[in-house]
């Protein structure tokens, strides 16, 4: 890579306001033909706004956008698609309910033509899927899709219109690390094919990996461009932080007694998503017990019944060696499990509540926040107060609407209203996903703190790096089956890989049970 | 365009759009009663004088605004939890009916015990009918809006079979309408000779209450919940489905309290037109209000005015009725307008 | 004649597609509203409108068809004027259908008092008749009963399959349903979601107003106050019943209407003299609510229904 | 001077039974009798405050229908003792309220009249009947019309429907075809769309307090007609003379006051048998004179 023909694609001076808010400050800067280009910056910084402006879906108050040397119309997207311009968002914004085919060809043809030809379309999406590696069947309904696939359709629906610039805002939030590479395979036979990338991640080593050149954003304002080989990660973070982080060093933890125990339990498939198959599985204190596995195979249904939203449909669950009588999310949260849900914003909070509101979502029915059916606004913001104090949020006030924090500030407010109640058990499910580098440090903090404090920690991601630099001991789950344990350091990440395909099980069936 | 919201609330900024859209409103109404042939400068001072002219208007007005607050009650509570509950009609009904079989003799209490007796029971049966619908949805997934719309017209010819069969006022030579409500189960009147009557401080009582279980209870704020976020509520073991029949069950009370306060305090009788809509107005009233209970009253009180106020001006200026329910309607829509407008600015991009 | 041999009878079935047609064209104009995410309570005042408009016309001397094409402009700016507040504005659906409804109604009956205040009984106009598709008609059974009919109700089946036609095999059709599932995967392809919503609320609005026409061109041959009596809340009932697609809205309309005819005429069977009118006139709605139980669990709502689109909001 | 009059309807002034009252106040203000406004439309809770308005704005006789508010009505005429009010009830007039008089459309002659001829123009001996609500004003109607039909026929057979509606002419076509495919082939027309179904499968009908044959000069054979104009006239001298009281109003519209007539055969002069007419003749007479009297029963009608 590298190869440095023309400028596609210049930004000039690009200033936008919301408000009294500055969010992009007069940022200029260029892209070549060819070229990966990536764009740091922590959450909040203006990445996506700015996106938004080149791709006309909002409209700035000054500056320009050229590309390949022409002026873009302001504030109109169809301009820049026809001008060569892909975006794949940083929230999918894919019509569940309609098929593949129906998503990747929405409003590609004139509005007003009789017929669209689906058999020519769906050769050509069948040809490009082929082209670019990028494996999904046309007639499926999106909704049934996996994250993986259903970026792959994101990405598709650009490719299907011939771009040749293409922006893709957080790819890999939701990708698995397998995935996050299938996607840089297609990235590089797409560079080879003439196009040109603008790549925004939060994940230091994929930017390392496969851009050719870094602008970093901070607090709106460009503030600084290198060469990818001329820096490193180090260098790229404090340049987006304004300062150094720490690093999170972790030290050997010692196991107590086993806080919660699945015996052999099974939960039913849940349309595409597989359940449980007869798992095992004990949570001891003063242990982080990771979860890794390839998206999809049964972590949500792990997560729903340890949560409490689903029973066991055979098998049992003992917390602190009772079966409870009737699971719920509220026998959950008696029996002091804390739970950090995948999605904080469709799950986790409730985006027009304020963060007094939010923080005592699964409490407000207990002393302190309310007593014979009455609520104790007083208590609840103090302890809202006390939750944004103690965990950082950065936010006008406990009056604020949730839905105006950063996912990393709203994650906080989460980590802390669970954390608050020094919970014996916590279900940390996806917790970093998103999140800038400051923000991801501070929950593994807190994580690792709750551990050492004697707390029964599962984590669940799909980032094995993540899994292996936390875990004390690691579980691998596929098909809905989980692996035995081991031991930190036992296995190496291609070891844990075979286990992550789905090999391994049936040599170890009688280990695993 | 795009929508901002406004940060520096200023009063001119705040008054200029509501304003504006009663003005264009009065406009608009002057417009077509000069239409009609009528002096259109005239408009403005018959519908001040015939909503607010005089004690006997503005009591008339409170009068007419008293079913609303209850059916606007109903609606923003429903709504609130996205609890869609187009039928307050039809609970409304069930309130009036409620009162006429207990009130016309089968109880000979007096009237401090009767009357809220009278008002419970009407709760309950406004509640009970309400329950149908959310069971269906909450156990069958069904549609509420449907349910509850279609719900309207069945209750409303089950009344009329009533009426013309076992509730019929054997007194009434004929004519479909229940028998008279003994005296102690009528409300009493708040200024005598004229028609407002204790209904409308029920009314108020209402929405105090209301106003207090939405912001102060676990139920309010379960039922906020439920409405913002279902999954996020069920995720934090808010009981979704339990709440979603609470707020069904305070909703059809809601709204079969404007029955009971109609019949016990208006007409003494029920007939198969005892309601022209409250339950429909009701939701005008509630989203006017941005569901909230206390600009429920308000909201209530608007609407009451505005027709009040327009149809006497029909009558005092000599064009047809219709008129009124014309200005009713361009008030409202450009209310919503407008009080969007106080609270967004448009900006390009 | 008892319940069988009145299902059998070919009059029954011609009343039923009779009684069928205006909820038809009402109930694809609300369809492709909500279809495009948008829920059009004014329906009931719009169809009001198509019957003054469309008889008010034609009384005043322009040809049958001419009338139906004013009624639907009479629609179609009521729609606008719907789509307007709902659409860039973002203004409650709830509040502001019912508000046209109440606009649209009442707007209606000042217009028709200020046009004709002497009347005492409404003019009557030559309305659409009868017309026997050759050959069609023919057929015994089905026949008479499809084929003898007026032409808005040929109208009626063709826009069933028209819309059909449209939603499902354009790109016109595709945008619009991806309005209502995911206004953001709209806009994301460089579509306006407003002018799509605005759009297609605007043409709901005038087969609504068709719908409504049908009333007083077909039906019957004037126009009378509260004519509509509740055809356009049914409607909104006929589109969750038929799941949101127009083939099945369509023999939910058939359906509903049949058991209409069927009540009217079970009214003069043994079961009248003791059962009360009332009972045989709910049975409709009733048995609608019943098929929406056993439906429901299938029915795909439209995601976006209802939610308005900010492109500046999150 | 003429003397001020409003009318308050709770419907449109289309409405037939309505219609009638608001004609005969128009032809009232035509000859200078009365200065005439009206409300129509008015819901039955808004029609004590218009009554009240109505009161206040001067006027000292007002007309309408009290069906809906009879109490409140009573208590708006108790508070303006000056002021006539003459309303459609179905109750009887109170002597201490003397300024509250009532009247009702008692057409029963003429129908009883109208079913004589209904019954020698059917020829399957089933006759149709759709109404809008079986409410005294249209029970008792439809009972004398019954009546007259049987004796002139004893073996005829009635179909009796309900739409649960004043306006719904489609509806309305709509149970009247279901009749005519029933074997009915004369259809007494309460409300609008039945005479249209009639021409429209070439039978017959009769009409009802309107006159409609000229919209349908091959259907609609006769029709029982109320004349509004006799009790509205009595009100008018009775205010004038400063005599107005609680009263009974309805007997004006019986037909020896000239309330009802059987409207002129017109298209249909000379195809009704002769019989018919004789008994028509013979009955008017003896109505006239007291020697008959058409029994006024206002309990709903049932299908035979
Ligand atoms: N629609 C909006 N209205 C008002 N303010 C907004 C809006 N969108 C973004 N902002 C503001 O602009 C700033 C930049 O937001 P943006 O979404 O561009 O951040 P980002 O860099 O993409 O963050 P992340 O890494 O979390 O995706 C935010 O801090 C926010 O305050
Ligand atoms: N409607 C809005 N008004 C004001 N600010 C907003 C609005 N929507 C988003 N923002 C701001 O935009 C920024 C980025 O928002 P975004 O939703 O992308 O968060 P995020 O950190 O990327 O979370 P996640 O990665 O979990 O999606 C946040 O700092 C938030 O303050
Ligand atoms: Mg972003
Ligand atoms: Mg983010």
């Amino acid at each position: 890579m590298g190869k440095d023909t023309g400028t596609v694609l210049r930004l000039n001076a690009i200033t936008k306001r919301f408000g009294t808010l500055t969010a992009n400050d007069r940022v200029s800067f260029s892209l070549g033909a060819g070229e990966v280009l990536a764009l740091l910056g922590e959450n909040g910084a203006g990445k996506t706004t700015l996106m938004n402006i080149l791709f006309g879906q909002y409209m700035a108050d000054s500056g320009t956008v050229e590309v390949f040397g022409q002026t873009l119309p302001p504030g109109n997207s169809r301009a820049a698609l026809d001008a060569g311009v892909g975006m794949v968002h940083q929230h999918f914004t894919l019509a569940d309910n309609m098929t593949v085919q129906e998503n990747i060809t929405l409003g590609v043809q004139p509005l007003f033509r009789p017929m669209l030809d689906k058999s020519a379309a769906r050769s050509r999406i069948e040809a490009l899927s082929e082209r670019f590696h990028l494996a999904v069947s046309p007639n499926a309904r999106v909704g049934d899709l996996t994250v993986g696939e259903r970026q792959r359709v994101e990405i598709l629906k650009a490719l299907y219109r011939d771009v040749r610039i293409l922006i893709l805002d957080e790819p890999t939030a939701v990708l698995t690390p397998q995935e996050a590479d299938d996607l840089f395979a297609t990235l590089k036979t797409a560079v080879e094919n003439e196009l040109s990338v603008i790549f925004i991640s939060h994940k230091l080593h994929e930017v390392m990996a496969i851009s050719d050149r870094v602008v970093v954003l901070r607090h709106g304002k460009l503030v600084g461009e290198v060469q990818t080989d001329q820096t490193d990660r180090a260098a790229l973070a404090s340049m987006m932080m304004g300062g150094d982080i720490p690093a999170t060093d972790v030290v050997a933890a010692t196991p107590g007694a086993t806080l919660l125990e699945l015996h052999k339990v099974t939960t039913p498939d849940v349309g595409n998503a597989p359940g449980l198959k007869s798992v095992s599985l004990s949570l001891r204190a003063g242990q982080i017990t990771g979860l890794a596995g390839v998206s999809g195979n049964g972590q949500a249904a792990l997560a729903d019944l340890i949560g409490g939203m689903r029973g066991p449909s055979e098998g049992r669950i003992d917390v602190n060696d009772v079966v409870p009588r009737r699971w719920s999310p509220q026998e959950a949260i008696r029996n002091g499990i804390a739970r950090i849900p995948e999605d904080r914003h469709k799950v986790g909070t409730i985006a027009d509540f304020d963060l007094t509101e939010n923080a005592i979502l699964e409490r407000y029915a207990s002393h302190p926040f309310s007593k014979g059916g009455w609520l104790s606004w007083r208590a609840s913001r103090e302890f809202a107060q006390d939750v944004i104090d103690k965990y950082d949020v950065r936010c006008p006030g406990p009056d604020t609407r949730i839905r105006l924090l950063s996912g990393g500030n709203m994650q906080k407010l989460i980590l802390g209203r669970v954390l608050e109640t020094n919970p014996q058990i916590i279900l940390a499910n996806q917790p970093v996903r998103g999140l800038d580098i400051g923000a991801v440090t501070y929950v593994h903090e807190q994580l690792l703190a709750a551990r050492d404090r004697g707390a029964a920690v599962l984590l669940i991601s799909e980032d094995l790096d993540e899994v292996m630099a936390l875990s004390d001991v690691i579980h691998v789950i596929a098909g809905g089956r989980l692996s035995p344990a081991f031991a930190r350091g036992q296995m190496s990440p291609t070891e844990l890989g075979i286990w992550m395909a789905g090999q391994g099980f049936d040599e170890d069936m009688p280990h695993a049970s | 365009m795009r929508l901002e919201a406004i940060e520096d609330q200023t009063w001119p900024r705040r008054l200029l759009p509501p304003l504006i859209a009663l003005s264009v409103t009065v406009v608009i109404a002057s417009g077509l009663a000069m239409l009609a042939g009528a002096n259109p400068f005239s408009v403005l001072g018959l519908i001040l004088q015939g909503a607010f002219g005089s004690q006997f208007a503005i009591l008339e007005t409170l009068n007419r605004a008293t079913p609303l607050i209850f059916t606007g009650l109903a609606v923003a509570v429903a709504f609130r939890a996205k609890f869609w509950n187009i039928g307050a009609e039809a609970q409304l009904y069930a309130g009036a009916l409620v009162t006429v079989v207990l009130g016309t003799g089968v109880l000979q209490w007096p009237s401090l015990a009767l009357l809220p007796l009278l008002a419970v029971l009407a709760v309950l049966a406004g509640a009970c009918l309400l329950l149908v619908p959310a069971v269906l949805k909450t156990r069958f997934g069904v549609d509420e809006v449907v349910t509850t719309l279609l719900f309207n017209f069945i209750f409303l010819l089950f009344i009329s079979m009533l009426l013309e069969g076992p509730l019929k006022d054997p007194m009434g030579m004929g004519w479909p309408k229940s028998a008279r409500l003994l005296p102690e189960a009528r409300l009493p009147r708040m200024v005598d000779g004229l028609r407002l009557h204790w209904g409308f401080g029920l009314a108020l009582i209402s929405a105090g209450a209301v106003w207090i279980i939405q912001s102060r209870s676990t139920l309010g704020y379960e039922m906020r919940a439920v409405g913002l976020n279902k999954n996020a509520a069920a995720f934090a073991g808010i009981p979704v489905n339990r709440v979603l029949i609470k707020t069904a069950l305070l909703s059809g009370g809601l709204a079969a309290l404007a029955g009971f306060s109609e019949v016990a305090g208006v007409k003494g009788s029920l007939t198969l037109d005892l309601s022209p809509g409250f339950g429909y107005t009701g939701i005008i009233v509630a989203m006017l209000a941005l569901l909230h209970p206390i600009g429920v009253v308000f909201a209530a009180l608007f609407v009451a005015g505005i027709f009040v106020g327009a149809d006497s001006m029909s009558r005092a200026a000599g064009v047809p009725t219709y008129l009124a329910d014309i200005m009713l309607a361009t008030a409202l829509l450009l209310m919503v307008l407008a009080i969007l407008l106080m609270r967004f600015r448009i900006v390009r991009g | 004649m008892e319940i069988f041999e009145i299902l059998m009878s070919v009059s029954f079935w011609a009343a039923a597609i009779r009684i069928a047609s205006p909820l038809i064209l009402g109930t694809l104009g609300e369809l492709i509203c909500e279809r495009a995410g948008v829920l059009n309570l004014g329906i009931e005042g719009i169809m009001v409108s198509g019957a003054f408009a469309g008889w008010m016309a034609v009384y005043s001397g322009t040809g049958l068809w001419t009338g139906v094409g004013v009624a639907m402009c009479v629609g179609m700016s009521f729609g606008l004027l719907h789509s307007v507040l709902t659409v860039p504005f973002g203004l409650s659906q709830h509040v502001v259908g019912l508000g046209v409804t109440l606009l649209a109604t009442s707007g209606t009956y000042y217009a028709y008092r200020l046009a004709l205040p002497e009347v005492t009984s409404p003019p009557k106009i030559e309305a659409f008749q009868p017309f026997e598709i050759p050959f069609l008609s023919d057929i015994p059974g089905i026949g008479p009963a499809l084929f003898s009919q007026t032409p808005l109700t040929y109208l009626a089946f063709g826009l069933v399959l028209v819309v059909s036609l449209v939603l499902y095999r354009t790109p016109l059709g595709l945008a619009v349903r991806a309005a209502g599932e995911n206004p953001a995967a709209v806009a994301a392809q460089g579509l306006s979601v407003t002018a799509i919503r605005m759009g297609a609320v605007t043409v709901g609005s005038g087969f609504m107003a068709m719908g409504g026409a049908f009333l007083t061109m077909s039906a019957f041959d004037s126009f009378f106050f509260e004519m509509v009596n509740g055809r356009g809340w049914i409607c909104i009932a006929l589109v969750v019943f038929g799941s949101w697609r127009p083939g099945k809205a369509l023999l939910g309309a058939v359906l509903f209407a049949a058991f209409d005819a069927l009540q009217i005429r079970m009214q003069q069977t043994s079961l009248g003299a003791d059962v009360p009118y009332q009972i045989f006139l709910m049975m409709p709605y009733i048995l609608s609510i019943l098929a929406l139980v056993v439906m429901s669990r299938r029915a795909e709502v439209p995601a976006a229904l209802m939610v308005p689109f900010n492109k500046g909001e999150r | 001077d003429p003397i001020k009059t409003a009318g308050i309807y709770t419907v449109p002034v289309e409405q037939q039974w309505v219609s009638r009252i608001h004609k005969a106040a128009l032809t009232a203000q035509d000859r200078g009798d009365i200065a005439y406004t009206f409300s129509e439309n008015v819901s039955n809770t808004d029609y004590a405050r218009v009554l009240r308005e109505y009161a206040e704005q001067g006027n000292k006789l007002i007309i309408g229908e009290v069906f809906g508010a009879e109490q409140e009505a009573r208590e708006v005429a108790a508070d303006y003792p000056d002021v006539a009010f003459l309303m459609g009830s179905s109750f009887k007039e109170d002597p201490a309220l003397p300024n509250f008089a009532v009247f009702d459309n008692y057409i029963q002659d003429a129908s009883y009249l109208s079913g004589i001829i209904a019954g020698a123009m059917t020829e399957a001996g089933n006759i149709g009947m759709v109404g809008g609500f079986p409410i005294p004003e249209v029970n008792r109607l439809m009972h004398a019309f019954m009546a007259g039909a049987r004796e002139m026929n004893p073996d005829i057979t009635f179909q009796v429907s309900f739409i649960g509606s004043w306006f719904d002419p489609p509806k309305a076509k709509e149970t009247a075809f279901a009749m005519i495919e029933n074997g009915a082939d004369v259809l007494y027309a309460e409300r609008f769309g039945v005479s249209d179904a009639a021409q429209e499968k070439g039978i017959l009908a009769i009409g009802n307090v309107i006159d409609t044959q000229a919209d349908y000069p091959d259907t609609v054979v006769a029709s029982a007609i109320w004349h509004f104009e006799p009790t509205l006239d009595k009100a008018i001298a009775e205010v004038a003379a400063g005599t107005f009281t609680a009263a009974d109003y309805g007997v004006y519209s019986f037909m020896n006051e000239g309330g009802t007539s059987l409207a002129p055969l017109g298209t249909f002069e000379g195809k009704v048998p002769a019989a018919a007419m004789e008994l028509v003749e013979q009955r008017t007479a003896e109505i006239k004179s007291g020697a008959f009297t058409v029994e006024i029963n206002d309990e709903e009608p049932k299908s035979s």
